[in-house]
């Protein structure tokens, strides 16, 4: 029997998750209307939240469901077996983080609930080269780019580097935003900010920088979990296209070539299910993250992730290049989440840092 | 009479540099994908310089070059941020049509495909063929003084923009699968035929998927012989395979991503990024440099009369690679900012493509390098097939 | 009764540091090829103390020990450079002989394994068979009580300085490969053997061709059933399976080349190259730390009675290629002074091997890693079977 | 037919050269004594002097041959194949070009006729770490190391950071060496120097130190040379091997993956050979040395060389890591260049300083 990709958390989530990130491709797919699809992400939103994603990790006093991360793993473990073009990471985990931080319990509360609709800037966000750097001082100037959003976002949560947090609405006066669809489909908002006045009651907290951190590496946690599902989805499509396809009179399948580096895809995506499921592991049984296991996954995200979408594309042919195919979706999610919450580049730093 | 080649190459520089609009060229050196709109006037202009066709014979409207010469012209051109003078009129249906075509068929389709009245495309790949291209299936039945042509093609490069379809067919399934094919060239405003486009990766569209209901065709379009199309598509493939010779263009992609990671990661915040992405550019720049010079006895070996060996199938597998890797540098360095914006929705601001979007679009649209034109699986079998003498 | 793995595991790391030699300690910290001279002493204390063979059963001699225990033990002794106790008496034949040997086998044996007093080394490969072992032409056949020994082996680890040699040998021409072939024990000592060392390009000794020239063995050491060795010779391949998780002697080789590499190019005029040694030995990190977390399943899931699956496989993999990668970090760093002084031939000096040499020389060594116990190739194969499920 | 590479530079030169350094490569398997070895590689050395090897650049006044570049690459190129374990780029190439920038006619001679044996110390020759810097002022201290040498060498030509240019007897008071083996069967020395005087005639030359640049790079270009050449008869004697040895059943030159491998040395070394020929073209040409060329080159050759030396020790499985197999002493040789005349990282450092 072929095969088959075991979940890093299994279990009724998972395959709820699963199910319901499967129908979403399936109906996005269809759809070629911007309009559409933006509707499409919006009612897939509201239904998430309304079977309580979002709440998962908030606090039964907060008004949520006092899980813990491997119960956001299963679920961010289904979505990422179809690609599930929603913010999961930052909706489940980030933002939550960052409020109870903050002990906004408030704000925790309408999280859970669905109600807010939060679009979470960290202090490493990218701005275009030559654009006004982002600063804040009693007003917000400047701008960030291609932040992950939820459809229709009602707030704004702003983690500065001086270790401030901030809540805006986002129809405060002085911000525009423009908003894009990522290369996996998810929506990014470009977010401009000129003379943004923060009354003190939008400050949420001061001096938490390091839990900004530990946010986000929550994230890119999460984003592992997410890519390794993704990635053991690829190879089980990849397996199932080269032994359909036949060229030059034999299954693909049976091409010594291509069975080899199947094999190698594999063995990368063993070892990083391995790492992440140890970080995951790690975080569940100690109070301090394991910020080190956490970036050299992420970092394998990149080298490994990146080798795994290039060979299904490159095995998937012509296909390979088309948008019809789940595999290749399945691979642009995986290209994007380099990006997300440090790339290589950025974890590496930090981590050589450490080690010098 | 011997060549100058120096004095060549100025001369085409000169042309390149005074006579190709600016906007042409600034589509160019953008990566944008290059569509009729900015191929068909450029060639027009080449063509009212005499230029139009470097690669056909002088008595077809030719320039007459040499394979020296015709190699200067294409790397000048990428140089100087040219579009490429590759359609599939000038350079792949053109030189068929010269080699095979009846003289009638020589007059109908040669003028418009030198002016670029004429666009072309390819209808060669189909769902299920790959790499395996003699495993087609889409038939034409003979009808009186008509083929009914049914079937799909795929992959169809700029058949959303083009006049006519040169395309295989079969029309006989009795022979051995290379056998039994035929070359017709139909009007792609003929009834029966519908245009799809395949949504890519990179975000353009390019590729399309061709339906052919019933599509009435006049034997009169037909290449050559009935069931000898296999030939006359193999005869395309050789003549072309001095493409991967003109490194130009990737050595031209290296510099303007030098300068990307330079802009983009100035700075001592960015030192050890930018430290990482300039090696892995000198390292294709080594690579590149191979390649130029592999490029460069290329054609010299055609210039004698010489065989090329394994040398396009060397050229292809290196300068592939070492493209995507390229644009893989380019993509670390400006991901993070610009793959979360590959299609732009909505916006208060202008509603115009992110600026540089197009290093992304080309990340994506990079892959297809080690895929189509012979797979890099397919040329490794051809060169281990010769190194190793079965 | 639970076991307290946290405290075994301090017993064990106070026995290694207090109890091993330090000169033996050296040697394995300096990759230097470990030679009886350096296993048997330390066999000896182990024994002494009752940890003779924690991979054996209790009655005979082993320790009882878990699986975890065994990991916990071996990760210890990685930790604190002892050397593994990875011989082939202990790890290879003590357990055949336990398994299919006859008391008196075990009687006459098992003692002088656990103690040290006897050397094991293994006959299998041969030259022409390589990763296809079953192919084996050395021929056995039966003269009343002894069986007379002809043929060729190669790869002998360790067979210049062993006692003894276990072997597979063919007994029939008759029966399909793996079929007709018989285990033996032999003396090195027996007339008829010759040992010469094979020069590998590590530069160290230890392996050796052994030739057998008409050497006769008492039927009395065959293991088990004349025709059945196959069988015991993958019973002990089964039951090895797990070695590749112990990844602490690749993170110590990690952390030493981390050390080497900050050393020999400190300063500002070595940072470039420094820093791409050390993301290089970062991402290396990486993936050992995935091969470390495997690890851990794979021993959890032999402690629950649960199969493998491809994880030895994946494994063997991994750690394989990056013990490498992390060698020619070593070699980048030092190769330019030390590659050249590879063997010492005089010198008005001390005429001792160059300092750090051993960086050099591990660094060959480490190309065998994706050689042996089923090299890369046979790999792959394996996992693409169970992949594709054919 | 299987594969055969075609030299660089072939002809005569080429040919000869390959017969010799097959024949010397035979010799020296069959000893296993360091003196005998030591007295082998002796011997060859007269015999390439005899045959006029370090005349052929040397310029006919000063009793040279007077012959260019490639005429050396031709016999670096058959030296190449059988991986000739003497120091042909610095004996035949970097000591003239020294010796004829600081007109030293008189040695230039003695190099010719192959009575003067000279070591070669460059400005970057390796020093131990902890070691005294090497220094000269009017006295020579500190050492150097690994530095590669002819059998029994009569001179040591040393090139200073600050352009002096010295010739020092070996037997100079306060010189000691020690001798070894490179990893590719090459004789490197280990040289100390304590208080060694150094009188106004043996300072050849002040001010070369960018013609001490310019010899090195000469040196790197036909290390390439010979590199490429290895390379060749390696990916030559990896197909036969694999033609030659059968695994289950069938020969491994059958297996689709072995051959995807092989393709891929093909062309990772057709590409450097054609970076190469282009130098030694460029080199051919032009007056100054293409030293970006040469740079890329011997980047290249880091990269490339090793690849190739990997895989063929890979493919020969246990044979592959003895000194037993031709190729397996080809693969060394290729190891080795990487450490010649500037690895990977000091060709990447001049290259990127050059960019910047």
């Amino acid at each position: 029997m072929p095969f088959t990709a075991s979940p890093l958390v299994g279990g009724d989530a998972y395959e709820m998750a699963q199910r319901l990130a499967l129908e979403v491709d399936a109906e996005l797919s269809a759809l070629s209307d911007a309009g559409e699809q933006l509707a499409c992400l919006r009612r897939h939103w509201d239904a998430i939240a309304g079977l309580g994603w979002m709440a998962t990790m908030v606090a039964e006093d907060a008004g949520g469901a006092g899980g813990d991360l491997s119960d956001v793993a299963a679920l961010a473990c289904g979505a990422g077996r179809g690609g599930l073009p929603l913010p999961i990471a930052t909706a489940c985990v980030v933002a939550p983080a960052l409020l109870a931080a903050a002990g906004a319990r408030d704000m925790l509360a309408q999280v859970a609930e669905g109600a807010a609709r939060i679009c979470v800037i960290l202090p490493d966000a990218a701005q275009d080269p030559g654009a006004t750097r982002l600063s804040f001082d009693r007003t917000l100037e400047g701008g960030v780019v291609g932040v992950e959003t939820p459809p229709d976002p009602t707030h704004l949560l702003l983690a500065t580097k001086a270790g401030e947090l901030l809540l805006l609405s986002v129809d405060s006066p002085g911000i525009t935003r423009s908003l894009s669809m990522r290369i996996d489909g998810r929506l990014a908002a470009d977010w401009h900010f000129v003379g943004v006045a923060v009354a003190q009651e939008q400050v949420l907290a001061r001096g938490i920088a390091d839990q900004a951190d530990r946010a986000r590496d929550l994230g890119a946690l999460i984003t592992c979990v997410e890519g390794v599902s993704a990635m053991g989805a690829i190879i089980e499509q990849t397996i199932a296209f080269l032994s359909d396809r036949v060229q030059f009179n034999a299954p693909l399948a049976s091409y010594q070539a291509l069975r080899h580096r199947v094999a190698e895809m594999y063995v990368e995506y063993e070892n990083l299910r391995g790492l992440v499921a140890h970080a995951l592991r790690e975080a569940a049984a100690t109070d301090a993250l394991p910020w080190r296991d956490i970036a050299l996954a992420k970092l394998r995200l990149g080298e490994a992730g990146r080798l795994v979408a290039h060979e299904t594309i490159q095995m998937h042919g012509g296909m390979g290049l088309t948008e019809g195919v789940a595999a290749i979706r399945l691979a642009r999610r995986v290209m994007m989440a380099e990006f997300e919450f440090g790339d290589r580049s950025f974890q590496a730093d930090r981590l050589l840092a450490q080690v010098a | 009479m011997e060549v100058d080649y120096e004095a060549f190459r100025r001369e085409v520089t000169e042309f390149a540099q005074t006579r190709c609009p600016p906007e042409i060229r600034a589509v160019v050196a953008t990566y944008r994908k290059l569509s009729r709109k900015i191929w068909q006037p450029w060639q027009q202009i080449l063509h009212a310089h005499g230029w139009g066709a470097p690669s056909w014979p002088k008595q077809f409207g030719g320039t007459g070059w040499d394979p020296q010469q015709r190699h200067i012209f294409d790397e000048v051109m990428a140089e100087n941020d040219c579009p490429p003078q590759y359609h599939h009129g000038l350079r792949h249906i053109g030189p068929v049509i010269i080699e095979f075509g009846t003289p009638e068929q020589q007059a109908r389709f040669l003028p418009g495909i030198l002016s670029g009245e004429d666009w072309w495309c390819q209808g060669y790949s189909e769902p299920g063929a790959g790499s395996d291209l003699a495993s087609l299936r889409t038939a034409a039945r003979r009808e009186g003084d008509e083929y009914i042509v049914d079937g799909q093609k795929t992959w169809t490069s700029h058949a959303h923009e083009s006049d006519w379809m040169y395309t295989l067919v079969r029309t006989s399934k009795e022979a051995k699968k290379q056998q039994g094919i035929t070359m017709l060239l139909i009007p792609l405003n003929s009834p029966g035929i519908t245009i799809r486009p395949i949504r890519t990766i990179d975000g353009w569209h390019h590729v399309n998927e061709v339906f052919l209901d019933n599509v009435r065709v006049p034997v009169a379009n037909r290449i050559g012989e009935e069931g000898k199309g296999w030939t006359y598509g193999k005869f395309l493939l050789e003549r072309e395979r001095l493409g991967g010779a003109n490194v130009a263009p990737a050595l031209k992609n290296l510099e303007r991503t030098r300068e990307l990671v330079a802009q983009e990661l100035a700075g001592e915040t960015h030192r050890a990024k930018r430290a990482a992405l300039e090696l892995r550019l000198l390292l294709a720049e080594a690579e590149l440099r191979g390649a130029l010079a592999l490029g460069k006895e290329a054609v010299a070996a055609v210039m004698e009369g010489r065989p090329l060996g394994l040398l396009p199938s060397v050229l292809k597998l290196s300068t592939s690679v070492t493209h995507q890797h390229v644009a893989e540098v380019a993509m670390d360095a400006v991901g993070e900012r610009l793959a979360p914006r590959f299609r732009r929705i909505d916006g208060s601001g202008p509603n115009a493509e992110a600026p540089g979007i197009e290093w992304v679009q080309n990340y994506m649209y990079m892959r297809v390098r080690t895929i189509y034109g012979g797979s890099s699986e397919v040329q490794k079998n051809v060169i281990a097939k010769q190194l190793f003498g079965s």
